[in-house]
């Protein structure tokens, strides 16, 4: 009968005429009813449809992960792009520099025990 | 260090009229008493030094400068006459 | 690439050192009272830290058959009164040590010198008043931040000055901050002083420099264009070499 | 009555350990803050100063 494919597609008068059918059909001794029937009744009041209809359908995730990836992937870009025309590097940005800065804040006794290394570039 | 009296740094100690954060008033304070001190004793009294020494310590020289104006035109704001 | 990756370089606060991500050396009392305050909240904040990633981590994972996080309840009042009162509690805890660091950094007692340092857009100026040179004037000197094309290899860039404050060690200081146009604020992480300057207003602080060494700072309000372009630069000498300096100024 | 005995205590169980475990793994990252780090901080601190006093001792 296949009713959770048609259920939805069905106009409500015959949703209607089908549930009385089938509550009928419930009066009588539960093991009389079919398969089919029992499959029915439980999808009607408990199938995945209406409220109970899962708030993400299948390929929602998937889509949700693209537009996700994209804007990462966007900004990125305009980042990367913004980055192009940004100033060089202050002339301290380079090793030997840095080693000098910390020869002299070694003569100073600057940070002792903490560490005063300025060196960060390669 | 620990001998103070051979210490050559000196300056204006703690008062306990002005004990907070907020040591404007301190500074105010000293630079009226200190022209109130000399109008009423002469420049040279030597215990109104002790106020020269805590306005000179504590205000800047901008302030100083723009209160000496002030009372060479008449418009200062504190009461330093005798 | 590297030029990318030198934008996410931070500089934190003595000498600042690229991605340190802790406090610089103390030299004062100050600044050691702060480090253990600091690192005493830390304690319990990791306690606190770890129970809520806990008790979070937990209920997510087993959000659809756990008790706790049972979906229809709408108002639990034992569990409101507890996390309310709880936190309470603990902030309480913490803010009296706070009180009494606070207060002790807050007493100017008997200093052996005063500083005034001035604010100004956007440089400071520096007035030793209690010593007078030889034609009666105050020592006064500005500090200018060296800029980046006059700075010899080495320098760092945005913190040296072409003066610094120079300090005797073991002596207790006096600062005496204010400023001459806008808001500065007068900041060195490793004595443990930051101070608002305001126009019009003094603001005195104390210093107790333990050892001899060159202690960063900068402006910490914002002040205008050039606030990044003010810093502090102090050089803490013993004292017989400072009344040298103090005879050459 | 039904045949199943009710299944009470889960509750209370639950929070039991989930306190704990939470209060474990906290006290083990503010113990590694407290003795790993800040207490090494201290001492190398504490090291400094003593050879700086021991220093100017010898120089009196």
């Amino acid at each position: 009968m296949d009713i959770n494919k048609r259920w939805e597609t069905m106009p409500n008068t015959e949703q209607e005429e089908l549930v009385a059918k089938l509550t009928e059909r419930q009066k009588l001794p539960w093991k009389e009813l079919t398969q089919n029937e029992k499959q029915a009744a439980w999808y009607i009041s408990y199938g995945e449809w209406g409220p109970r209809r899962p708030v993400h359908a299948k390929g929602d995730q998937a889509f949700i992960a693209k537009g996700v990836a994209l804007g990462l992937v966007l900004s990125l870009g305009f980042f990367f792009f913004v980055r192009q025309f940004a100033e060089d590097d202050p002339k301290t940005m380079n090793k030997e520099w840095q080693m000098k800065s910390d020869e002299y804040l070694k003569s100073k006794n600057a940070n002792p025990w903490g560490g005063y290394s300025q060196v960060q570039s390669k | 260090m620990s001998d103070k009296t051979e210490s050559p740094l000196h300056t204006v100690g703690f008062d306990a009229r002005f004990p907070q954060q907020n040591q404007t008033k301190h500074c105010w304070q000293a630079y009226v008493d200190y022209h109130k001190c000399i109008n009423i004793k002469g420049e040279d009294f030597a215990p109104c030094k002790v106020f020269w020494k805590t306005y000179s310590a504590l205000c800047p020289v901008d302030w100083v400068e723009k209160w000496d104006e002030q009372r060479a035109n008449g418009t200062f704001a504190g009461d330093v006459n005798p | 690439m590297l030029n990318l990756l030198n934008m996410i370089n931070i500089i934190y606060n003595d000498v600042p050192t690229p991605y340190s991500c802790y406090f610089q050396d103390s030299a004062t009392p100050n600044q050691e009272g702060i480090l253990e305050l600091h690192d005493n909240i830390m304690f319990y904040l990791f306690i606190i830290l770890g129970l809520v990633s806990w008790m979070l981590f937990n209920i997510v994972r087993t959000y659809t058959k756990n008790p706790m996080a049972y979906k229809y309840i709408k108002h639990g009042q034992t569990i409101e009164i507890l996390w309310t009162i709880l936190p309470a509690v603990i902030l309480l805890i913490i803010a009296f040590p706070s009180f009494i660091l606070l207060y002790l950094c807050d007493e100017v007692i008997s200093p052996a010198m005063t500083i005034k340092a001035i604010g100004y857009q956007w440089y400071w100026k520096y007035e030793y008043s209690d010593f007078i040179n030889d034609n009666g004037e105050t020592i006064e000197f500005e500090s200018y931040v060296i800029p980046d094309d006059l700075l010899e290899e080495g320098q760092l860039r945005l913190l040296d000055t072409d003066t610094s404050i120079m300090v005797p060690v073991d002596t207790h200081i006096r600062f005496v901050v204010t400023a001459a146009d806008v808001i500065h604020d007068f900041c060195i992480p490793s004595l443990g002083i930051k101070v608002d300057a305001n126009p019009g207003r003094l603001n005195q602080v104390s210093a107790l420099i333990q050892r001899e060494g060159v202690f960063y700072g900068q402006c910490s309000e914002l002040c205008g264009i050039n606030h990044c372009a003010m810093p502090i630069k102090v050089e803490a000498v013993s004292l017989p070499k400072f009344l040298e300096w103090l005879n050459d100024q | 009555m039904s045949a199943i005995a009710p299944i009470t205590g889960t509750l209370k169980k639950r929070i039991f350990t989930d306190i704990t475990i939470g209060f474990a793994l906290g006290g083990a990252m503010a113990s590694y803050w407290w003795w790993g780090f800040h207490n090494g901080v201290i001492n190398k601190r504490e090291d400094y100063y003593a050879k700086l006093a021991q220093l100017k001792n010898s120089e009196e």
